[in-house]
């Protein structure tokens, strides 16, 4: 086992912990946390996979970097929703159910 | 079993033991230590995969700038939260 | 030369978008509306060159695939082109009274709605798996930030509900971009389709599966719908009207490029594959219209209604072995989002003029308002399915399409979903023109509103009820190099 | 409840995703030898800055536009502009705001030398920006620099100039070599650079911009 498919391994882990994470967690700071660990794992896969025979490939490398990049203009985006919300309503979990009316 | 191999088993460990931990452990505050300790993790794996590239940007982007914004977000909230106390 | 065209349209919006920005919050109409009146001649251009001379694709870079990034422009891509920039024109022109009248909520609608609409371009021209993923970001994240725009904490939820489902999708497709990567060395459409087949290692399925999955969740298909009603239903008039018209289809669009392009292999193998986006469709269409007759508030009820009219899409899926059946998808996509357009753009010009948005509270709009009743109704006909519009020619040809393969489930639920569209569209409609106030002092006052938004929305509307009489046009440009 | 569906689910694909993983034959593709021979005519010699400005800068340009998008978006998110009155500066450490004088020119040092080096090496205009955001927060806490509000006309140009810069380059040589970003080979290094410093301080200034325009948001809930 070369440490790129053992890598690629954590990242499916990290992925399928990260979207559990964001399906199931209330509080909305661990969401954003949760998003952030499934990223990882996807990028993890990504060059992992790449490179499980052992030689570096900077194309997913590359594209890893822009993912990066996306992935924390996501976070920063809910977040400024997330302190917007809280400071009109003091809540940091989303309601139950949507409300219909 | 090489050197590397085990260096490798154990940031894997560490990497999803940090990512638990940040989603499962009560408290926030150390929630998000986790995250930024998980972060260092990846860092640490992007150079065993000589991604140096990728880890440079995860130390300054994923793990330095989201977690200054996650610190930033709670200490504003704790703060809030401190206030309202304070007023009842 | 010809193929510039198509890049520009990607380029158009991004310019005036950044310069929107630079010129300040609230300023940017000015410069949108002209460049949005190019982008919709340059399409008009492409459609002409690619019905003449057939799929037209281009390297970015002059690499070209698999080491650089294709674009490509064939009938289904320009057919959503066409549809994107034809409701984005007079959508712009509403937008600007609209938000005249109201300015804090569009500070920065113009600069986001550009990044929006230069990500739809982008998504519909490209052809390489990565950089498709970074346009759904594109379209998402703007999308989101669009509904958050200086909301109340309603729509904060909403916008919330509508991120973690964005980028559920987004990040599946993502791992599925990664899977396919480790099993091909490549993310080119183009290069993948020959080499995907029946026999691919397991890996490729469950790819093709979290592409699926993601998607589907990216375009609320029933059960995953429970982001879009508070999304659609809670944003200002223009941007709800850009989210259901425009943005859901894009993820449609993709899964049905996915399904019929690099996919195929798979796809045609496992014939069984498309009855679960169908079934899903199925149930979308009664649960969404369902709600659409039991909603209070006007805009939820169009927007449970977009969750019904999504499902149509999906029917397609089990019979996609005839061109017939992706005809009738893009019809459906023409008529729902001209229709969708058209009504959440008189929900905004009845909201404005009585400052409320409960069904009970239109009654007498029809004699205050009655461009703006008229573009509802005749929208509404579009979503019942009456002839001529467009909506019939869609259901028309789905069920022709279903009766050909022998898939009599799939005309009845067409048949049965008119019938439960024309429950909720009625109920408005008696509202706005049969009702009369019950004492005349109770009676809503009504502001006056601008001509412009009135016309638009009929404008729209008038186009979805009509285009079933110029539809062989459209379908010919579809049928043209069409699924590679 | 939807703990019971969504745990077991998650726990069976991740195995299946493992298992489908390990036993994954080589691909048929592979794009290293491509990356290496056309090298030489891209304009770099850093592989990975090859791929992101030449061979895949369409991929770099949308990306930017997400970033400038979310800076954006937190403007149109974070309501109208207030009273400025909680972005005054703290009094700061005065121990603090030495440390940030003295940092302030070797970060800045630092960043030139991670943009130049971008071309052979690890390094480049992502790196380099990220470091003068870290300057401009570092700055903003020890109270040399003022949380943002609602961007000036000349911060709007700053935040967008670099992707309007790209943009335009790419836009030229549209019309100049007849493809989107085809760079000429003779010119590719100084186009790729010119487009690089044009990022590396919009990038330094929207990074920045997600903190700081974030940061000063600090009322209570009302």
């Amino acid at each position: 086992m070369t440490s790129g498919l053992l890598f690629a391994c954590v990242g499916a882990g990290l992925f399928v912990m990260g979207g559990s994470g964001v399906l199931l967690l209330k509080h909305l700071l661990r969401r954003i946390l949760a998003f952030n660990l499934m990223g990882s794992g996807a990028f993890l896969v990504l060059v992992g996979m790449a490179q499980r025979h052992g030689i570096a490939d900077p194309v997913t490398q590359a594209m890893v970097l822009t993912g990066i990049v996306v992935a924390v203009a996501a976070t920063a985006l809910a977040l400024a929703l997330v302190r917007h919300l809280y400071r009109l309503s003091g809540k940091l979990e989303l309601p139950e159910a949507a409300d219909d009316d | 079993m090489s050197l590397g191999l085990s260096f490798d088993l154990l940031l894997g460990a560490s990497l999803l033991w940090s990512g638990w931990r940040a989603l499962s452990t009560p408290r926030l505050d150390r929630a998000l230590v986790l995250f930024i300790v998980f972060g260092l993790l990846m860092t640490l794996t992007w150079a065993r995969l000589a991604a140096p590239d990728i880890a440079l940007a995860e130390a300054a982007i994923g793990a330095g700038l989201t977690g200054a914004l996650l610190l930033d977000a709670y200490g504003v909230l704790q703060a809030k939260r401190l206030a309202a106390e304070a007023r009842k | 030369m010809m193929i510039d065209l198509a890049v520009w349209l990607i380029l158009l919006p991004l310019i005036w978008a950044s310069l929107a920005f630079m010129a300040g919050p609230g300023r940017g109409a000015r410069l949108a509306i002209p460049a949005l009146g190019l982008q919709l001649l340059l399409v008009l251009l492409l459609a002409g060159t690619v019905s003449e001379s057939g799929a037209i694709g281009l390297a970015v870079g002059g690499w070209g695939a698999p080491l650089g990034i294709d674009l490509a422009a064939d009938g289904l891509s320009v057919a959503m082109l066409l549809l994107t920039q034809v409701i984005a024109l007079p959508l712009a022109i509403y937008a600007r009274s609209y938000f005249q009248v109201k300015a804090p909520e569009g500070r920065y609608f113009w600069p986001l709605c550009g990044f929006l609409l230069a990500g739809l371009n982008g998504l519909y021209l490209s052809a390489d798996l990565f950089n498709l993923y970074v346009t759904l970001e594109l379209v998402g994240l703007a999308a989101v930030a669009l509904v958050a725009a200086d909301g109340g904490s309603r729509q904060l939820v909403a916008a919330l509900r509508y991120l973690f489902a964005t980028l559920l999708g987004s990040g599946s497709y993502l791992l599925a971009v990664a899977l396919i990567y480790a099993a091909y060395g490549t993310v080119s459409m183009a290069t993948l389709a020959p080499v995907i087949t029946a026999e691919a290692p397991f890996v490729v399925w469950l790819a093709g599966g979290l592409m699926l999955v993601g998607l589907m969740i990216k375009t609320a298909l029933f059960p995953f719908h429970f982001w879009l009603p508070p999304a659609h239903g809670g944003a200002s008039a223009p941007v709800s009207a850009l989210l259901s018209a425009l943005v859901v289809k894009a993820s449609f669009y993709l899964l049905l490029r996915l399904w019929l392009g690099p996919f195929a292999g798979l796809t045609a193998s496992a014939g069984l594959l498309g009855w679960l986006p169908a079934t899903l469709g199925a149930l979308a269409i009664f649960w969404g219209s369902c709600q659409a007759i039991r909603a209070q508030r006007i805009k939820m009820l169009i927007a449970y209604s977009t969750v019904a009219q999504l499902g149509y899409l999906f029917l397609i899926f089990p019979l996609l072995t005839s061109e017939a059946a992706l005809r009738a998808g893009i019809m459906q996509a023409f008529a729902h989002g001209l229709a969708k357009a058209a009504m959440f753009m008189a929900a905004g010009v009845l909201i404005k003029a009585t400052g409320q948005d409960r069904v009970d509270s239109l009654a007498g709009a029809a004699q205050q308002l009655p461009l703006t009743m008229f573009a509802f109704g005749l929208a509404g006909v579009t979503l019942t399915g009456l002839p001529p519009s467009a909506g019939f020619l869609a259901k028309w040809l789905l069920i022709e399409a279903a009766i050909g393969q022998g898939a009599w489930s799939i005309a009845v639920v067409v048949l049965v979903g008119g019938l439960l569209a024309a429950g909720y569209v009625f109920r408005v409609l008696r509202q706005g023109f049969l009702l009369v106030p019950a004492i005349a002092a109770d009676a809503p006052s009504f502001h006056p509103v601008p001509r412009t938004l009135e016309w638009m929305a009929l404008l729209l509307a008038a186009a979805s009820a009509l285009l079933g009489l110029r539809g062989v046009e459209l379908m010919e440009l579809v049928a043209l190099g069409g699924a590679a | 409840m939807k703990r019971l569906v969504v745990i077991p689910a998650a726990l069976f694909f991740v195995l299946v995703l493992i298992l489908a993983l390990v036993d994954l034959a080589p691909p048929a593709f592979d794009l290293r030898p491509l990356v290496a021979e056309n090298l030489a005519s891209s304009g770099v010699a850093h592989p990975v800055t090859a791929v992101l400005l030449n061979y895949r800068a369409y991929d770099t340009l949308l990306e930017i536009g997400v970033l400038l998008l979310a800076l954006m978006a937190i403007l149109a998110v974070s309501g109208s502009p207030r009273t400025t009155s909680n972005t005054s500066l703290s009094a700061s450490d005065p121990l603090l705001a030495m440390l940030g004088r003295i940092a302030a020119p070797v970060m800045v040092v630092v960043a030139v030398y991670l943009l130049w080096a971008g071309t052979s090496r690890p390094g480049g205009a992502f790196q380099a920006g990220a470091v003068l955001a870290a300057l401009a927060v570092l700055l903003h806490l020890t109270g040399l620099l003022a949380g943002w509000q609602q961007p000036g006309v000349r911060l709007r140009w700053g935040l967008a100039g670099g992707f309007l810069l790209f943009l335009s380059v790419g836009a030229l040589l549209l019309l100049v070599e007849g493809e989107l970003l085809r760079y000429p080979p003779a010119h590719a290094g100084v186009l790729i650079l010119l487009i690089e410093s044009g990022l590396t301080l919009s990038l330094g200034l929207i990074l920045a911009g997600l903190f700081l325009f974030l940061s000063h948001d600090q009322g209570g809930p009302r």
